[in-house]
């Protein structure tokens, strides 16, 4: 096929407790190039990516590296051969400092062995943040970051290796353009140094901005792999899917009387003088830059950071969110931005993370519950082993689909979604777009919070922009254009 | 002036006092007397609790040197390690009396009775019962402790001397009434009718002994013995069940420590070793005992 | 991987403790006679009682992520406090043991507040109630056993028929856990608050309340714990109990419970109980000198945890 | 919040305990004249200087997210091993030293193969190792204290001028492991493998070895502790250092470190030993019966570390 490529994957297979994953797979990727990895939620390419990367071991087939044969058998290894990756799920060390992730495994010493230079590491994290021009103090803990701050540290930890191969497993799901636009640039630098680059996303505008060659996988089968310029996105989402895309009907809203109404919400530092107001059928688009705020705003009306000044009313009624119980109780549902954080409880499975906000008896009845959760996997097609599979063995799509599913569980009459759909198939997007516009039909109020321009413009009702903790502009979906928002957002 | 005043005059005596482990009974009683002793004689009396460790030992008395004390009385955890307690406070100029058990360093005075001499005199007792023929356990204290290792010797002594006594078991049950009870429960298992007499280290053990055989209805076929004659083994002694026990005179140790160190306090002359003979307690005597 | 090891890894994964014990149960009987007998193995059951409520007890701090140093102290407690009125003409049984059960409860319920509202670390905030609760223990009971009990109390420390009473205490606060933990939505939240606590609050759980129910009960199963005891040994003891958490806590990790939370049933949790139980008395027939018991006790019960945690691999 | 306030919470945030020590100073020297004297402070110094050395280790420990419950046995095991090589005239002191050391750091290494290898919780191997450690030394010592050591081997729990050995090789193992955690490499490892082993697998860390270094040096700490509390109570004892562990670990956690692992200093450690020890002086010296002792360290402990969790809060 290829002359010579770099890597190459033969017949790898890998299955987990029975259910395979993986079946003869075989991938392969040349220096200097883009190589896209597409496929739908669950078709393992994040496992592919695990086995590159010496996470998982693989149970058959063989893997080429500059035409020798490697048995990497930890990241060490493969580190060590020369591949990096930037993972889909974040790993961060929450204690510990900017610089110290950016430099975990490969710091700068002097004096002798193993001394640490504190400050070749804070320089190296400063220059490295600004080429994604993301200037993050270096000596911040983790902590305190936002997931895309947090995500951009994994992209840099990731660049900082001089790595040969660099595989980047869904590094944008956080982003906002800006930060995407100077990620793609430092990729095209790579490949002019004869970098080859693994690109797994979602966001098939991306893949066609930026990859040479596309991959597509589905149910753990390799389907076809194609120079990225001879393929339409049409047959690219039919690959992948193996059928045609459903087409969202674009549905008018339909706006009623005000259920959420926001006044003048200020939690000091991150967010100021918020006002707004949501309407029964309505969906609220709100953008804005990595770090605006939106985030905050959110967790802030959920419960979960409350604000300190302003009003919350809700069908009239002024309410008093202390926590995400008070939110719930309000009818107030949030699928957060941070999953892992706040939206499942890893070893639980997913019928108990399914439940887990709706259970309303003080006895389970594990029928119902049950029933429950099949009847949610089949709706969104949450691809796991079984309803008693732990969540963390899900793929991050499939694990975003169950923090949705169990947030719509409660019934809210608010629901307010943050980057809903990140890391979510083309297919599966599709369906959840169309679920939220049929919430709204159905007299729902739903605040969408989202990165991705074309999501919100197509999604919204009404659109405000957010900028360093300030609304900026309230603008009409139908009347606007990605450059007209983008210059309410840019910090001035 | 006062009994409790030093000879130089108007200062009230203070004495440090380090003891063994003030949760267990017969350090409580020992505390008890000489609290009482204290008071009668206007001694000031300072008691820190070593908690069976002897570091912690060492520890207090350093506090004691460094506060001053006039006199220091020390309930020895161990035989060895505590002996640099001894030692520092001879060092530093500060009379020590050992109380209850001895130590390798030789204090300025001693006042007790020989660990061993308990369990030889508890052992002694089976034998008698038992004509000396006949299976025994023992229950040891927890391992390596002075008082376990003393009352082992005296008890084998015995044994030795006896060669119709076999022993059929010796386990720890670190000094506690619940792991004693479990541990005969298990013995009555394995060994069954075998067992003719239990010796236990201390009362407490002899009492959760006592339990199990009689929950398992065989006391009357088992001689129990054991060390200490704290409140409860007393009763059980003079209800008959407990067969007997080693009385150890608290009040008396107790009393003539502080008396002693009162003395020496005023440098007035002291007896270097006082003895207080232990007792068997059985049915017959249990009435006179305290 | 055929079929047949498949079936085989995936019965050792419920089972591995399970036949860990077994195989200790059969090489004992093989090498004494005595093992295997309906009097000895009531005795195991006997003997695993107190450890076996304690451990029951902190399941539940141990699920939310806690942990609970002060169950020997507060046994000690228990113990000294239900012995006070316990004394022969003067309360009826429920007395005592309700007073008992409570002041368990209230160590618990202190111990909770101070996790919960206070923000200390668990470790510490029941290391110092260790330490209190044995102080108070002590100054309840100036220092000596309290002693000469009713027959009405110490018979809970008895047999009905061939059955140890401490026995069906046991059992009976097992299954009664055991339906909280599996069949209420109480017991889910158990598992939630442990297995992600931001996650817990942020499905609308009241995290602190949940908290404060494991602990305090606890605590009580701790009460309860010192009342048997009391009676077990017909004094209330303020020295007993040393090192008891230790014992239960580690019935509970052997178990299968993490100490990281949100991973532990009680069926583990009585498994590691008999697992320890059987180990002891094992050793007590075969009279296995002191010494090399503690040697060979380490070694039997790290041995079977690492069969039960790597079971089914390779 | 006004800037001076501001202020105020910055310095609570990192002096929390500083702070709750220096006022309990303070109350001691008012509560009583003794307190505050050079020969008292020494002997505060000298009083620490064992659980210090122990808390140093178990911190590395801590750090990597595990617990070392083995340490009290393991002391008594290097303290009789050393002892049993220390008779006058027999060998150089290195010797008796060396080699208690070496049996600490060998159990400590047995407790990391059986956490890396084994899989077995850090809890369960350290909790078989504390039997058998136990065990073993009974057997090395066959159950009798190892006395009549050299005077050059005794000398070492001795002072030099006013300065106490032991609270000299503390100061040392604490500047060392200062270092290593603060400017090596391996520190940041440490710190990494208990924030989050996953990722620091995923970063290219070998996470085996680095929690094989953290056991080890803890049993080599352990067996440091063990030779100096065997020169300074001039014995190798094998029933020493019961409950040692859990007042090394007290320590660790008072001073800040997370029983989740990745948070911890060395100078807190130091601090939570200095607190404790202050604590079991003052109390000592105000002469505080000893039950009473008990609740009030209690309740000192908690509340100095409610402080300290509660800093700049509200
Ligand atoms: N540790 C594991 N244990 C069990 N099953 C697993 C494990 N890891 C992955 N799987 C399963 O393997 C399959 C492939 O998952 P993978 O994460 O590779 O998907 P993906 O293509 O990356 O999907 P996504 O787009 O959602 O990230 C899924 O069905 C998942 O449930
Ligand atoms: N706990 C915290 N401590 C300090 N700063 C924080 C904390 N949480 C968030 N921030 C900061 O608040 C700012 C707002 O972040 P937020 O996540 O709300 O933005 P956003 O608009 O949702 O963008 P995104 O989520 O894409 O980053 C960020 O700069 C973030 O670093
Ligand atoms: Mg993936
Ligand atoms: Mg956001």
């Amino acid at each position: 096929m290829l002359p010579n490529p770099l890597l190459q994957l033969r017949n790898v297979s890998k299955s987990f407790a029975g259910v395979k994953a993986l079946e003869e797979v075989r991938l392969d990727v040349e220096a200097g190039r883009v190589h896209a990895l597409m496929g739908e939620n669950g078709a393992g390419k994040s496992t592919l990516m695990k086995i590159l990367g010496g996470l998982h071991q693989p149970d058959a087939g063989e893997i080429r590296f500059k035409g020798r044969r490697i048995h990497h058998r930890s990241p060490h290894d493969a580190l060590r051969l020369g591949i990096a990756m930037i993972h889909q799920e974040l790993l961060p060390f929450r204690d510990l400092s900017v610089a110290a992730n950016i430099g975990m495994g490969r710091e700068a010493t002097r004096w002798f062995p193993g001394w640490l230079d504190h400050g070749a590491m804070n320089r190296e994290a400063t220059t490295l943040l600004s080429r994604l021009g993301v200037p993050i103090e270096p000596t911040r803990r983790m902590r305190e970051l936002g997931v895309a701050e947090m995500q951009t540290v994994e992209i840099v930890k990731a660049l900082a290796h001089e790595a040969s191969v660099i595989i980047m497993d869904e590094p944008t799901t956080a982003l906002s353009e800006r930060e995407v636009a100077a990620l793609f640039d430092v990729i095209r630098e790579l490949k002019q140094r004869g970098v080859a680059v693994i690109y797994i996303s979602h966001k098939m505008d991306e893949i066609f901005r930026i990859a040479d060659t596309i991959t597509v996988m589905r149910d753990g089968h390799h389907v076809a792999t194609r120079p990225a310029a001879e393929l339409a996105e049409r047959e690219l989402i039919r690959l992948m899917v193996g059928r045609d895309p459903a087409q969202r009907a674009a549905v008018p809203g339909n706006p009623g009387a005000p259920v959420l109404e926001v006044r003048g919400l200020t939690l000091p530092g991150r967010f100021h003088d918020v006002s707004f107001t949501l309407r029964r059928g309505e969906i609220l688009g709100v953008g804005g830059l990595m770090g605006a705020g939106r985030t905050e705003v959110a967790n802030a009306l959920y419960g979960l950071a409350p604000a300190t000044v302003g009003e919350i009313r809700v069908a009239g009624k002024t309410v008093r969110i202390a926590s995400p119980a008070d939110a719930l109780k309000a009818g107030i549902a949030l699928v957060t931005e941070d999953r892992k954080r706040f939206g499942l409880v890893p070893r639980m499975s997913v019928q108990q993370n399914l439940s887990l906000a709706s259970m309303r008896t003080r006895w389970i009845d594990r029928r119902a519950e049950a029933a429950v959760a099949d009847d949610q996997i089949r709706k969104f097609s949450i691809k796991a082993a079984g309803r008693d599979q732990p969540v963390v063995n899900l793929s991050g799509g499939n694990q975003q689909k169950v923090v949705i599913a169990k947030a719509l569980l409660t019934e809210p009459e608010i629901l307010i979604l943050d980057e809903p759909t990140r890391g979510i198939d083309v297919g599966a997007k599709a369906e959840i777009h169309s679920l939220i516009s049929r919430l709204a039909r159905t007299g729902k109020a739903i605040l969408v919070i989202s990165s991705e321009l074309p999501e919100l413009l197509s999604l919204s009702d009404r659109l405000l922009v957010m900028r360093e903790g300030e609304v900026t502009a309230e603008l009409d979906p139908l009347h606007t254009s990605q450059e007209e928002i983008m210059s309410f957002a840019m910090p001035l | 002036g006062r009994r409790g005043q030093a000879a130089d005059g108007g200062k009230q005596v203070v004495v440090g006092v380090s003891l063994l482990n003030l949760s267990s009974e017969f350090i409580v009683m020992l505390n008890e007397a000489m609290e009482a002793k204290a008071g009668e004689l206007g001694v000031k009396l300072i008691v820190n609790d070593a908690q069976r460790s002897a570091e912690r030992q060492i520890q207090q008395v350093e506090g004691f040197i460094a506060q001053r004390v006039d006199v220091i009385i020390l309930n020895p955890c161990e035989v060895d390690a505590s002996s640099p307690a001894v030692d520092k406070a001879l060092a530093a100029g500060i009379p020590i009396i050992n109380l209850n058990s001895e130590t390798k360093a030789v204090p300025t005075a001693f006042v007790g009775s020989r660990d061993e001499e308990s369990a030889r005199i508890a052992m002694e007792y089976i034998a008698q019962r038992l004509d000396g023929r006949g299976g025994v356990v023992m229950m040891q204290g927890f391992m390596g402790q002075a008082a376990q290792l003393k009352r082992d010797e005296g008890a084998r002594e015995v044994l030795a001397k006896h060669p119709g006594l076999t022993l059929l078991a010796c386990q720890t049950a670190e000094w506690d009434r619940a792991k004693a009870m479990s541990l005969m429960e298990n013995w009555i298992q394995s060994h069954g009718a075998g067992i003719k007499a239990v010796f236990a280290q201390n009362d407490e053990m002899g009492m959760g002994a006592l339990l199990a055989l009689e929950r398992a209805k065989l006391k009357d076929q088992v001689v129990v013995t054991s060390v200490d004659a704290i409140a409860d083994a007393l009763q059980a002694v003079k209800d008959g069940r407990l067969d007997a026990t080693v009385f150890q005179d608290a009040r008396g140790q107790g009393g003539t420590a502080v008396e002693l160190a009162v003395k020496i306090a005023r440098k007035e002359p002291y007896e270097k070793e006082t003895f207080i003979p232990f007792k068997l307690v059985t049915k017959d005597n249990a009435g006179e005992v305290r | 991987m055929t079929k047949e090891s498949g079936i085989v890894a995936t019965l050792m994964k419920s089972w591995g403790l399970a036949i860990a014990l077994v195989a200790i149960g059969v090489a004992l009987s093989f090498a004494h006679p005595g093992f295997l007998t309906v009097p000895n193995l009531l005795n195991v059951a006997r003997q695993i009682s107190i450890n076996g409520i304690l451990a029951v007890g902190v399941t539940l701090v141990l699920l939310t992520g806690g942990v609970d140093l002060s169950l020997g102290s507060v046994v000690a407690l228990a113990g000294v406090v239900a012995a006070g009125m316990a004394h022969p003409g003067q309360y009826p049984v429920a007395v005592p043991i309700a007073l008992g059960v409570a002041a368990g409860a209230l160590c618990g319920a202190t111990n909770g507040l101070m996790v919960t509202c206070g923000r200390v670390p668990s470790f510490i905030a029941t290391l110092g109630m260790m330490t209190a609760a044995r102080g108070l223990a002590l100054v309840v009971s100036k220092g000596r056993p309290v002693s000469n009990l009713s027959p009405e109390f110490t018979r809970l420390g008895g047999d009905v028929g061939m059955v140890p009473i401490p026995a069906m205490v046991l059992v009976g606060i097992a299954l009664v856990t055991f339906v909280v933990l599996s069949k209420l939505r109480l017991g889910r939240y158990l598992y939630a608050v442990g297995g992600n606590a931001e996650a817990a609050r942020a499905s609308g759980i009241n995290v602190g309340a949940i908290q404060m129910f494991a602990y305090t009960a606890c605590g009580a199963l701790a009460g309860v714990a010192g009342v048997v005891l009391a009676a077990r040994i017909t004094t209330g003891q303020p020295n007993a109990g040393v090192g008891y958490e230790l014992d239960a806590i580690a019935a509970v990790v052997i178990g299968g419970t993490s100490l990281s939370g949100g991973v532990g049933t009680v069926g583990g949790t009585i498994l590691g109980a008999l697992l320890v139980g059987v180990i002891n008395n094992g050793l007590d027939l075969m009279n296995v000198s002191s010494y090399y018991q503690a040697i060979v006790k380490g070694v039997i019960i790290v041995g079977a945890v690492w069969l039960d945690r790597n079971r089914g691999k390779s």
